[in-house]
């Protein structure tokens, strides 16, 4: 089993040499965009329109929407092993999910009192 | 079933997300890639908790999959921020540091 | 012997001026008013200490003492402890630091009155006084490093004092580029010394350097001598010497004339133990000291700028001084002697000299001077008994010891001996030439300064030191060989003085040098005295004229011996000498810089770039640990 | 039934300390009204950093391994922990001045506003300030003392992405030049991120090849010699993912970016934590798990030390702006530092550990020095950089320029500063176990990159100061502070280091 390991490095080299050769290339094949966002930011380019979509602002629902899901994500990730073994784990497992949880409701709460959950 | 098979896969999977770094502009799709090899490691974590008769294979595994999602949200947010300034989510125009 | 009484507090002689720098730097214009009393009042302090402290010194039983001061390093099997060693060697040198720098403290008070910037100076000169003294105390040539960076450091600061200067700035930067060299060479010799030694304490080396190869026992001293002719502006370091006179004339008195640039003189008068053991590295000090002696003096000819050519006579003088030690234990007693004598009457004619400036609106053009003996009758006179010194005037002190070096030279017995004798004789008369010139354009003939300048004698607070230096520059000769005999008091260094068996008699050879010394008065009066002193150097002059005003080429000889060697020195000295910020990058850039920017280049500030680089660090990791492992 | 894990709760308490006032942070963040935010969020930044300074200096000592074998509280974890305590209070304060720049802050207001949009513009003027990044930091703090008390493959993986996520949001959260700022981000999480995949995978071929990711069991599968290719490989992969935090050389092309586009103080942080913490792992991997196999990895650490030594030292030459220098800097000294990893005997003879984790002190307190000189000197848009506009600040402000040399000189390495003690520790160190050709190419490395640094001496105090040159800020207390204990710490340290020289040596064992 182990032997069949080698090859890895071989793809590592296999890997490197294709990189290599399409970061060689590139500047040969690839059309060229000429992209004028990469300075505009600057007092001498022209100013970023904001989205009217979200009225200036950054759209902070996607950002919050995305922490909501990883606060409960991660909180099932581990729950559903504790619950598998929860007898067996006994108080101390207990204890220690109920401190787990706790935190992870720190953040929930900061997601909560910055607006996150106010769908409009 | 010969579990190196699966070992094999998981380092392809490694490999192409390595090398889909390399090569995609796209940062999001950088992104995607490190995923890919992040998840293949997690494909190689569980054949070798099969492999060697532990369960810690399986606990690790689900430790990548909360710290993968913690760094989407990471990274997520700064692609987007970068790319609400510059229009562009490219990696190669964020190229004023250098040299 | 662990040092007791006021010795045990010796380590308040580098303390007192280092506080004073401390409080000067850090206390800012509050300090102003009373700064320059302040520092001054740390060196007369130290000076009274160093004066009880050597009387102690002379009581005890083998005249030394060893002062533990803390633990740098102690962890393991090495232990690097600091610690002082008074012994006679550092006494003397103590004495002349101390004291001439108190003197010339206090004269700066005078001359820097009108700087805005004088608590500054002060503040440096403090600092000087206390890396000088370290240098000389330290029981290590670990401590002698960190002093002989100090000094350095100080000197580079003070040369640099008027910084505004664009000439002073130059020099500044060259005397530092010229230092490192020889400091190079020092830090070598040192990591050498703790590589194959294991110990760099002075009591340490001196115990087991003879179990060393003879080859490396040379490296040591040929690389110590490099550190040394950095420092003392020898042969073929020379050339910062003069340039530093851009610094305030003090400055030139004390440390480029009188302290700092004889530390390479104890340097290879502390290492004896060393060149005892390295006949080679000694004739290598011989011919150094004898070329510098003779470069020195021929250039001093030729300048017109007053402290140029006391400049180029220190390096003449210094070039007497390794002449001596390059001897052995023949010459160590006559070369400190006359560093002592030169530390007087060199510290006392730049002091004259700053006088002449400050009565001449800082002009340093001698073409301009002339007539000055009435205007300036303390600074001609002090003037004058320095000048009779140093040109060996009988029964004043140059006298005494520049001949005691000539007689060590021709004591050799051997063709060497005569030609170094020869060469000393030869430097004689040039040093007599040179500075009768020098006087006889200052002080006599017809005034030829510029309408709007109206020489004044300077106050008391400058003429004071001059008279004591003055007093001294007559005295000092024959108080070191009869009164208080230096070699009796070096014995414990040194060795007892041996009686030497003399290949001519001593009295032949006092006349001789002297028959020269009067024969180049006599030429300068004929090329400079009888005829009226043009204005502006005259264009049309001989080749030797033209060579000697370029210090022989010092700065060409510079060039081709530092430059070709690596393009990256060649780099480094370009770069210093281009003031302009993007003219230093680009100077550095095109030598070691070259390949720097080509590495630069994979920096492209690309991800994907870097990610390569790093795929491929992992690639080289995994295949390098397949490799070991496999292999 | 399981038994429930040993679980000291005083030999976590720095630990506990730090995360728990994150987690305040995080609910101050969330209740406290904004007016108030500030002087709360610092002064518990400042208590949890502090406190778990004091803590791991109550518990010096202490040798056990914990938290059901996944933690190990020994000397070298101590000595780091506190090392990176203190000095991420001393970050925290530098984070905390509001009276240089204009604005308040180095950080921006509002971090999701694009770059030179209206409104970002409008809130340049706003009086309010991010306090966000005090808990951001607390957690990356924790994350890096979590770093060095790794005893557990699994508990490092974590442990790095705790210190490396805050790291990177902070880094593009600068208050001017933000495209720089938010650029600096990208390139730091991407190729943080791809590091850790690498550490990941490596983590996972350990695994398959001892069954177990806890130091020990893997230094008995080393010691048994079992485990093979997959072992050497893993080993390798691992090593790689802690070199690129560390910014050694070829994992380095991250650090110039970073250091310059972060906020200054962010980069001070950085340069002075990540690095310890990056070396408390690499030294604990190394000598507890894979101590039996060194001859797999001395040759790997000896060139990479002088990869890095190499980069860093002549990349570092041709550099005009002083945040990208000293990041150069920052790759040398990762050279050093490896000197001295490679100045440990596996058997636990020589003194690299103890020389290591002194160089780590002084690396550490005198780059935060130099980057808060750094924030001092200003032009009309935040800090002025570029090397020319330095060029006679020694005699427009004295004072400042004679601290930045000092902290220059001490990381040249030049005698009577913390940097030359340090540096003579880990040369002796690797000397000593025969490393020579090292040691001189260490040498060889430091004559050069100190020619760097004493340039922007000599261009401090031997050039004519430009005409509209920057102006010198007058630090509030905060940076105060952190300049006195730098530039106190790294003389004495220079001057009489015996001391601290001396609890590194006591504290240079690890538990097993």
């Amino acid at each position: 089993m182990l032997s069949t390991y080698v090859p890895i490095v071989g793809l590592f080299a296999l890997a490197a040499a294709f990189a290599l050769f399409s970061v060689a290339v590139a500047p040969f094949v690839g059309p060229r965009r000429y992209n004028r966002a990469k300075l505009d930011a600057y007092e001498c380019g022209i100013e970023p329109v904001d989205q009217p979509l979200t009225g200036g602002r950054f759209p902070v629902k996607y950002y919050l929407t995305a922490m909501l899901f990883i606060v409960f994500d991660i909180e099932i990730v581990f729950l559903y092993p504790w619950a598998v073994a929860n007898d067996a784990l006994g108080v101390w497992g207990l204890v220690a999910m109920v401190v787990f949880i706790g935190t992870v409701f720190l953040a929930f709460a900061y997601e909560w009192r910055r607006g996150g959950l106010e769908w409009d | 079933m010969n579990l190196s098979y699966y070992l094999v896969l998981a380092a392809i999977l490694f490999t192409i997300g390595a090398v889909g770094v390399l090569v995609r502009r796209n940062a999001i799709v950088v992104f995607m890639c490190i995923e890919l090899m992040l998840n293949a490691v997690n494909l190689t974590l569980i054949t070798f908790a099969r492999s060697t008769g532990t369960v810690d294979g399986q606990i690790i595994a689900l430790f990548v999959m909360v710290v993968a999602a913690a760094e989407v949200v990471v990274g997520l947010a700064i692609i987007m921020s970068i790319y609400r300034t510059r229009r562009s989510a490219s990696v190669d125009d964020a190229n004023l540091l250098k040299y | 012997m662990p040092a007791e009484g006021l010795l045990a507090a010796s380590w308040l002689l580098i303390a007192l001026p280092l506080a004073g720098a401390a409080v000067l730097l850090l206390g800012g214009r509050r300090t102003d008013r009373w700064g320059h009393l302040l520092g001054t009042a740390t060196v007369v302090a130290a000076f009274l200490l160093a004066v009880a402290c050597t009387v102690q010194l002379a009581g005890l039983d083998g005249r030394a003492a060893d002062v533990e001061l803390f633990t740098f390093i102690a962890t393991g099997e090495l232990d690097v402890t600091a610690g002082l060693l008074y012994d006679p060697l550092s006494a003397v040198f103590v004495l002349l630091i101390t004291g001439v720098g108190s003197l010339i403290h206090v004269f700066s008070i005078g001359y820097m009155a009108h700087d805005p910037a004088r608590r500054r100076f002060f503040a440096y000169l403090n600092l000087f006084v206390a890396a000088m003294l370290l240098l000389v105390l330290g029981n290590s040539f670990v401590a002698l490093y960190v002093g002989w960076e100090g000094v350095g450091l100080a000197s580079y600061l003070l040369i640099a004092f008027w910084y505004t200067r664009p000439a002073a700035a130059t020099a500044a930067k060259k005397a530092f580029i010229m230092n490192r060299i020889g400091d190079v060479g020092l830090a070598l010799a040192i990591f050498v010394m703790f590589a194959q030694l294991g110990t760099t304490s002075y009591a340490g080396v001196f115990g087991s350097v003879g179990t060393l190869a003879g080859g490396t026992i040379t490296a040591i001293g040929l690389l110590l001598l490099l550190g040394a002719c950095g420092k003392s502006g020898q042969f073929p370091l020379q050339a910062w010497l003069p340039d530093a006179m851009e610094g305030p004339t003090p400055v030139s008195a004390l440390i480029h004339a009188a302290t700092m640039v004889t530390a390479g003189v104890y340097l290879i008068a502390r290492s004896a133990p060393i060149y005892d053991l390295t006949p080679t590295a000694r004739a290598v000090i011989l011919a150094v000291g004898a070329v510098t002696l003779l470069i020195g003096a021929i250039a001093g000819c030729a300048f017109d700028d007053i402290k140029k050519v006391l400049a180029y006579s220190t390096v003449s003088q210094i070039g007497y001084m390794f002449l001596a030690v390059g001897l052995g234990p023949a010459g160590y007693v006559a070369g400190l002697a006359h560093l002592l004598a030169h530390g007087f009457f060199k510290a006392g004619l730049f002091l004259g000299a700053g006088s002449v400036m400050h009565a001449m609106d800082d002009s340093v053009d001698m073409r301009r001077f002339g007539g000055l003996a009435k205007k300036l009758p303390i600074t001609f006179v002090t003037f004058g008994l320095g000048y009779l010194a140093l040109i060996g005037f009988p029964f004043l002190s140059g006298y005494f010891t520049k001949d005691a070096i000539i007689e060590a030279a021709l004591d050799r017995g051997d063709v060497w001996g005569w030609v170094l004798g020869g060469v000393a004789v030869l430097g004689a008369g040039l040093t007599a030439f040179y500075m009768t010139r020098l006087m006889l354009m200052t002080f006599f003939g017809r005034p030829r300064w510029d309408d709007g300048v109206h020489p004044h004698e300077a106050p008391t607070v400058m003429t004071a030191p001059m008279i004591v230096l003055a007093v001294g520059s007559v005295a000092a000769g024959a108080l070191l060989v009869s009164v208080f005999p230096l070699a009796d008091w070096l014995a414990p260094v040194f060795g007892e003085p041996a009686e030497a068996a003399h290949v001519v008699a001593p009295a032949l050879v006092g006349l001789v040098v002297t028959v020269v010394m009067v024969l180049g008065v006599l030429t300068a009066w004929l090329f400079v005295g009888r005829r009226e002193v043009p204005v502006t150097a005259p264009v049309r002059v001989s080749p030797v004229t033209r060579a000697a005003r370029n210090a022989l080429y010092a700065d060409t000889v510079n060039e081709s011996l530092f430059m070709r060697p690596g393009q990256w020195l060649t780099r480094a000295l370009v770069w210093f000498d281009n003031r302009g910020v993007d003219g230093a990058v680009n100077g550095l850039a095109a030598g070691l810089g070259g390949s720097s920017s080509r590495l630069g280049r994979a920096q492209t500030g690309f991800v994907r770039t870097y990610a390569l680089g790093m795929l491929g660090g992992v690639v080289m990791v995994a295949g390098a640990l397949l490799a070991v492992t496999a292999g | 039934m399981i038994d429930a894990p040993d679980f000291s709760f005083a030999a976590l308490s720095p630990l506990l300390l730090v995360l728990g006032a994150a987690c305040i942070g995080v609910l101050v963040e969330a209740f406290a009204p904004r007016d108030v935010r500030h002087p709360v969020q610092v002064g518990l930044a400042l208590t949890g950093t502090v406190g778990a300074f004091v803590a791991t200096l109550l518990l010096a000592g202490t040798r056990e391994v914990t938290a059901g074998g996944a933690l190990a509280v020994d000397g070298p974890t101590l000595f780091l922990q506190a090392t990176i305590a203190g000095l991420g209070a001393l970050s925290i304060l530098l984070f905390a001045e509001r009276s240089l720049d204009p604005a308040r802050s180095a950080f921006v207001v509002s971090a999701a506003v694009p770059a030179g949009s209206p409104r970002d513009r409008e809130l340049v003027t706003t009086q309010r300030v991010q306090t966000e990044v005090y808990p951001l930091a607390l957690f990356a703090i924790g994350g890096m003392l979590l770093f060095v008390a790794a005893n557990d493959l699994l508990v490092m993986f974590v442990a790095l992405e705790v210190l490396s996520l805050p790291l990177y949001l902070i880094s593009g959260m600068a208050r001017r030049r933000r495209l720089l700022s938010q650029e600096a981000a990208v390139k730091y999480f991407l190729l943080g991120a791809f590091a850790s995949a690498f550490f990941l995978y490596g983590l996972a071929l350990v695994y398959g090849a001892t069954g177990s990711v806890r130091l020990r069991d893997i230094r008995e599968a080393v010691t048994a010699e079992s485990g093979g290719v997959l072992m050497v490989l893993g080993l390798g992969l691992l090593v790689v993912g802690l070199l690129f935090k560390a910014s050694v050389a070829p994992f380095h092309s991250w650090t110039p970016d970073v250091y310059q586009g972060a906020p200054t103080p962010v980069t001070a942080f950085m340069a002075a934590c990540t690095k310890v913490a990056a070396f408390g792992a690499i030294l604990r991997l190394l000598y507890v798990a894979f101590g039996a196999a060194e001859w797999t990895w001395r040759p790997l650490i000896y060139a990479a030390a002088i990869i890095s030594m190499i980069v860093g030292a002549v990349l570092g030459l041709t550099q005009t702006d002083l945040k990208r220098m000293l990041a150069y800097s920052s790759v040398a000294h990762a050279g050093f530092l490896l000197t001295g990893v490679i100045g440990f005997g596996a058997g636990g003879d020589g003194s690299g550990l103890a020389a290591t984790m002194f160089y780590l002190v002084t690396y550490g307190l005198t780059t935060l020095g130099a980057f808060a000189v750094l924030t001092l000197v200003r032009d009309g848009d935040g800090e002025a950089g570029h090397l020319s506009q330095w060029a006679g600040l020694g005699a427009r402000s004295p004072l400042t320029a004679a601290v930045m040399s000092l902290f220059l000189l001490a990381l040249a390495g030049i005698p009577l500063t913390a940097g030359f003690t340090g540096k003579f520790a880990v040369f002796r160190a690797a000397i000593e176990q025969g490393a020579w050709p090292l040691a001189v190419v260490a040498l060889l490395a430091s004559a050069v990159a100190a020619f760097f640094y004493l340039r922007v001496i000599v261009l401090m105090y031997f050039s004519d100061p430009v005409a509209d040159g920057p102006t010198v800020g007058v630090p509030g207390l905060p940076t105060t502070i952190v300049l006195a204990v730098t530039a106190t710490a790294t003389l004495a340290l220079g001057i009489l280091p015996g001391a601290v020289l001396d609890l590194a040596g006591r504290a240079a064992i690890f538990v097993g």
